[in-house]
């Protein structure tokens, strides 16, 4: 199944329906869930592979070390839960029994950042790319549309290792065709421009394309790249783009401490010092409300990526 | 060096401060003699909790406590305060914004023998990325006394990471300990080291080396991880224009990310982050793992010399 | 029958002494713990186990888990007694760059197939692994060892429920009950008595032994092995320490390791039976 | 009017406001706030020893809505108390309301942040000890769901509650024997609850949770229990009294917001001309 660009679709739904077809080509493919399979839409798998579909109940921790004993015997597992589950409740199990082991489980969480707007925070995972970009052996991903979700959950049942990849649970609109290639640790430049560098993940990736597009009816172009790897974070791809623009605007659904803003700050701080304004939540929980307005109300709009870039902008005149 | 024990310490400032403060409470999860909450329990043994081995129990426990008045002292292995309780503590604690302490020993790898299982470089991290959290880690147990009482005055969630035992002693009295900015170990114009924990004594024994060859670097001890003190970093970027972290954490996500996000936004300068690159390590002590991290007073001068070059 | 409770007791003598000497080499390390598990890990390893040192990685190995990993010297002193790796390696507990990490890693050490150290999660794991041969239509058996201070930790019960949801017959949980942890005993940190209701409450099959005495151990292995559709678990009462006389019972040799004269104490108690 | 036929209103009242709120926000859980209401109505009604116009009084008694899922009932109850104004409930769950989609500390009349099953009854266990520490004799309800029976966070504090001899504690269970995905049953087999919390050195109260009688009963008998934690096991049916949705695990969260709408206003229609009780109550 492709999806057509322009549609709106939960990059949950994507998951749910790739993990079909992952499942039907390769019979090591084995998935836990933690009793919301109609919320992460592993329902879809249960009801054609019933033998290889486990619901644990409502026990993260236990569905983490499971999942962990399955790839132990040579399975691909994958896991089913929400984002503040798998990273944050059965976090050390995360990090005890599957990375350290180093084992095939491939976590997909949805509910990742406030996509479950309404359900307010206790259910919006906005600490989880941090938190699983400093466990050691992890690989962290965020598709930002449900064609990327589903060709990077391939790629991740074919890469060695624990693999992290968050799903949103609202609604995120098609950008790419189902041409488009991906490969984890390989961001992909969206727009080419030469005055600033977005650089966004996930749901996120979208704003910042019309944050592009608004900013070029002000004669500024901005390069977009979609860094849909967290880690191993792609340092090619940004250092080409930031040797051109010199100042870099991160965005994503997610705290700017320790996300996606800190890996860029971390990494350009050590190969090429430029300006980076870190868009994201700062420092600070969020609510119950319309996803759009959220996102207006936290500083994370179109309109507060466009002035984050035209302030670097400032910024690097400054500097130099 | 002197030396002394930074749980130990931890201990005895639990103790000090319970005595002054009735509201003061202490929940341990079965290690009160690793942990030295023992002391606490021996002092005043109505205000402790046992919980036995369940640390998530345990932090949702001590935010009940917290609504009631309390000041609740949850103490756990920093692997299980940070990572087994994650979410208590983000769901119970953090998102309430409620008045809990995390005392969590054997940070880094202080668990040495015990192995990766028990070892963690990775609680500055996971603690950073709350919202409402205060990270805390001292340098030795004069510092890490001055951080219980400051966490005790403090209104709100405070993680304080301990070591375990011999650190160097680098201060004298708990009242010279500036907690929110941090302490300048050594002044010099050429090249600034910003450490914490356990690195900070041998940032400081390498600037002294580096004197002896005309080198002269500012050491400044840093004992807020977050909130971090912008204004205090971006002052050393300006007048050092090279800054080295150095951590016994994680390369990704601690003090080094700390310091990466405060100078890329207003004063991009050259960095370099030392720590534990982002491996799981093994069994052994403490120094060889230091060593094999690259957390030495040698590493630390030559990569101050290869950052000049 | 009687000849072989003999060689099984032997044996477990000599895994006692194992123990002591590979945790007085490393300076630090679990002795109490260990100890308590002698017999069962002897009863498993000698007994009951369809396990090949010379193939740790068969698949068609039975399974073991040690998920009270702290006690790792009991299982890499079996393991060694095994031919998995030299007994000499034994001396390198707990050193840098050596295999025998202070808890279980499963891509150092041959012969150990869960990574373990932090309590709690052994029983889940086990189910993962139960789940797999029953999908793969595999006849191994997965046994885990927990500690009695671990059932303190909710992710035990989680499990519970799991286990008995998926009928796992092919799973046996072992609790070493020495009624001790690092704090104290079980009645002073958190109670855990009445047990065998606890886990009957979770559906669990239950039977109750003396974790010292081959016959009780060896029997319930066999009672386990015939019961289907449910999930059984050995309650073995044990005496944590056992075998050296100033380490029974006594909590303080929860994690400290002995000295040179203690262990020849030590030694020399083991061998002579008092 | 007697108590019974009182709180038997009152219950009503409060499924009415579930059903408003939650069209009105047009998202929500409708099963497991429903299946709570005649507890809900109960306990705040009759049982529990509150101060609306004081939140934070240190010697009321404490409500953890463990199973957060379930706000909009205690929203309910709290509005009708009147800690704060019916026309906030019509805010559930909207950018800016002090309503959200879990319940949050910051709420007047909240006691605990909760919404990620399994944490209530270890806040509950906290506040219990304070209580005990500073003399005071408030007492702590937790309600918790079947679903989040799987936790084991929950047996964590159910240990530690029995261990600490915590009698001034009291766990409803609303026992509706379905989440998320289906029967308890089918997703997690429980056996019999009833033994687990025996096992576990509770006093058990088995009732049903939709009999006003047997609830206040249960809460009197679980206050003479002294030295032991007290657990009502309360028989329930997910989404009691909208008939449609009843026992239907699908309606777990709102399934159709159309026809719940209109079931609103039937239901408005239906109140309006029962009883004087609801008419000037009714939004």
């Amino acid at each position: 199944m492709t999806y057509k660009t322009g549609d709106w679709i939960p990059t949950r739904d994507a998951y749910g329906e790739a993990l079909c077809e992952l499942g039907e080509k390769n019979k090591k493919v084995v998935v836990f869930e933690a009793d919301i399979s109609k919320s992460t839409r592993t329902n879809l798998f249960g009801k054609k592979f019933p033998e290889r579909y486990f619901n644990v109940g409502v026990a993260e921790q236990n569905e983490m070390a499971i999942a962990a004993g399955a790839a132990m015997c040579g399975k691909i597992s994958f896991v089913s839960t929400y984002a503040v589950f798998a990273s944050m409740r059965a976090c050390e199990q995360v990090r005890t029994f599957v990375a350290y082991p180093h084992l095939n489980v491939k976590i997909c969480p949805s509910h990742g950042g406030i996509t479950p707007a309404n359900d307010g925070v206790t259910h919006q995972g906005t600490e989880d790319l941090g938190i699983m970009r400093t466990i050691p052996g992890m690989t962290v991903l965020m598709p930002a549309d449900a064609n990327a979700t589903k060709k990077l959950l391939f790629a991740a049942a074919e890469w060695d290792g624990p693999v992290y990849l968050r799903l949103t649970r609202d609604s995120v609109p098609i950008i790419y065709d189902e041409k488009t290639d991906f490969t984890i640790g390989k961001g992909i430049l969206l727009r080419e421009g030469k005055d600033v560098t977005i650089i966004a993940l996930g749901d996120m990736v979208s704003k910042a394309l019309d944050a592009a597009n608004l900013l070029s009816t002000e004669e500024i172009s901005a390069e977009v790249i979609d860094m849909h790897t967290i880690k191993p974070l792609d340092g090619d791809i940004i250092l080409n783009s930031v040797k051109k623009t010199r100042t870099v605007v991160t965005v994503e659904d997610h705290q700017v401490e320790c996300g996606l803003g800190g890996a860029v700050s971390e990494f350009l701080g050590e190969n090429y010092p430029v300006p980076v304004r870190r868009i994201g939540f700062r420092n600070t929980f969020a609510e119950s409300g319309e996803y759009e307005l959220l996102l207006e109300k936290y500083g994370m709009s179109v309109k507060h990526i466009t002035a984050g870039c035209l302030n670097s902008i400032k910024m690097k005149g400054k500097i130099r | 060096m002197q030396t002394a024990s930074m749980r130990t310490a931890y201990g005895e400032a639990l103790v000090e401060a319970g005595r002054e403060n009735k509201n003061i409470v202490v929940l341990e999860a079965d290690l009160s003699k690793a942990t030295k909450t023992s002391l606490f329990a021996k002092a005043f043994p109505e205000r402790f909790f046992n919980i036995g081995i369940a640390e998530q129990n345990m932090m949702s426990m001590a935010a009940g406590f917290a609504t009631c008045g309390k000041v609740p002292f949850a103490t756990a292995l920093a692997v299980f305060a940070s990572m087994r309780a994650l979410e208590q503590v983000r769901t119970s604690v953090c998102i309430g914004n409620l008045n809990v302490k995390i005392g969590a020993p054997y940070g880094g790898l202080a668990t040495a023998e015990n192995g990766p299982t028990h070892q963690c470089i990775s609680d500055i991290n996971m603690m950073r990325g709350l919202p409402n959290m205060t990270v805390l880690a001292p340098s030795d147990a004069v510092s890490c006394k001055a951080c219980v009482h400051w966490a005790v005055k403090h209104k709100g969630p405070v993680y304080i990471r301990i070591l375990r035992d011999g650190e160097p002693v680098l201060y004298e009295k708990k009242e010279d300990v500036n907690i929110e900015n941090g302490n300048r170990l050594h002044e010099g114009n050429d090249m600034a080291i910003i450490c914490n924990g356990f690195t900070s004594h041998m940032a400081l024994q390498a600037a002294e080396e580096l004197t002896k060859e005309g080198m002269h670097v500012t050491v400044h001890d840093i004992f807020c991880i977050k909130p971090i003190a912008a204004d205090v970093i971006l002052d050393i970027a300006q007048k050092c224009k090279r800054i080295i972290t150095v951590e016994e954490h994680n390369i990704y996500g601690g003090l080094g990310s700390a310091v990466a996000e405060v100078i890329s936004q207003s004063r991009p300068v050259p960095l370099k982050i030392m720590g534990v690159n982002d491996y799981f390590s093994d069994s052994g002590s403490h120094k060889d793992l230091l060593e094999r991290a690259g957390l030495t007073v040698e590493n630390i001068i030559r990569q101050v010399k290869d950052f000049v070059e | 029958m009687e000849k072989d409770i003999q060689f099984l007791k032997d044996t477990a003598k000599e895994l006692r002494k194992n123990i002591l000497k590979m945790v007085c080499a490393a300076c630090s390390g679990h002795p109490g713990g260990a100890l308590s598990a002698a017999e069962i890990i002897t009863a498993l390893y000698y007994g009951e186990m369809h396990v090949d040192p010379k193939n740790p990685q068969d698949p068609d190995r039975d399974r073991f888990i040690l998920s009270k990993g702290h006690t790792c010297p009991v299982l890499y002193s079996v393991l060694a007694m095994k031919g998995y790796f030299p007994l000499e390696e034994l001396q390198t507990l707990r050193k840098i760059n050596g295999r025998l990490q202070g808890h279980p890693d499963m891509n150092k050490t041959p012969g150990v197939d869960s990574t373990a150290g932090s309590l709690g999660n052994g029983l889940s794991i086990g189910i993962g692994m139960a789940l797999m041969a029953k999908l793969d239509k595999k006849s191994y058996r997965t046994y885990v060892l927990l500690g009695c201070g671990e059932l303190n930790e909710g992710l035990i019960w989680e499990a519970a429920m799991a286990a008995a949801k998926f009928k796992i017959d092919n799973l046996l949980a072992i609790v070493d009950y020495n009624r001790l942890q690092l704090d104290g005993t079980n009645d002073e940190v958190m109670p855990l008595e009445p047990l065998a209701d606890k886990w009957k409450a979770f559906n669990w099959n239950v039977i109750t032994i003396d974790g010292h005495d081959f016959n009780q151990i060896l029997g319930a292995f066999r009672k386990a092995g015939e019961t289907v559709n449910q999930p059984t678990v050995i309650i073995a009462n044990t005496v944590k320490g056992k075998g050296v006389s100033f380490m029974e019972n006594k909590v303080d040799w929860h994690g400290k390791a002995p000295n040179k004269e203690q262990l020849e104490t030590a030694l020399r108690e083991i061998e002579n039976d008092i | 009017m007697n108590k019974k036929e009182e709180l038997e209103r009152w219950a009503q009242l409060l499924r009415y406001d579930v059903v408003r709120m939650i069209s009105n926000a047009n998202s929500g859980h409708p099963g497991g706030s429903l299946s709570a209401a005649d507890i809900a109505a109960c306990l705040y009604f009759n049982e529990m020893n509150i101060r609306p116009d004081e939140p934070d009084w240190p010697d009321r008694d404490r409500f953890i809505l463990s199973k957060g899922h379930a706000a909009p009932v205690l929203y309910a109850a709290l509005a009708r108390k009147g800690y704060f104004s019916i026309e906030t409930l019509k805010t559930l769950r909207t950018a800016g309301s002090m309503l959200q989609g879990h319940p949050d500390i910051h709420t007047p009349g909240v006691d605990m942040t909760t919404g990620c099953l399994g944490q209530g009854l270890s806040a509950g266990c906290g506040m219990a000890l304070s209580a005990r520490l500073d003399k005071k004799s408030y007492r702590v309800y937790v309600m918790m769901g079947c679903g989040e029976m799987n936790e084991g966070q929950v047996w964590e504090s159910v240990m530690s509650a029995a261990h600490f001899k915590l009698d001034n504690i009291l766990v409803i269970l609303d026992y509706n024997q379905l989440q998320f995905d289906g029967s308890v049953r089918e997703v997690l087999n429980p056996g019999s609850m009833k033994k687990r919390w025996e096992g576990f050195n509770w006093n058990v109260i088995e009732i049903n949770g939709h009999d006003i009688n047997e609830i206040l009963s249960s809460f009197k008998k679980a206050k003479e229990t002294k030295d032991i934690p007290t657990v009502i096991i309360a028989d329930t049916i997910k989404g009691r009294g909208v008939k449609f949705i009843e026992k239907d695990y699908m309606w777990h969260s709102l399934m159709d917001n159309k026809k719940f709408t209109e079931y609103a206003e039937q239901m408005r229609e239906e109140l309006k001309n029962a009883d004087s009780f609801y008419a000037d109550r009714l939004w």
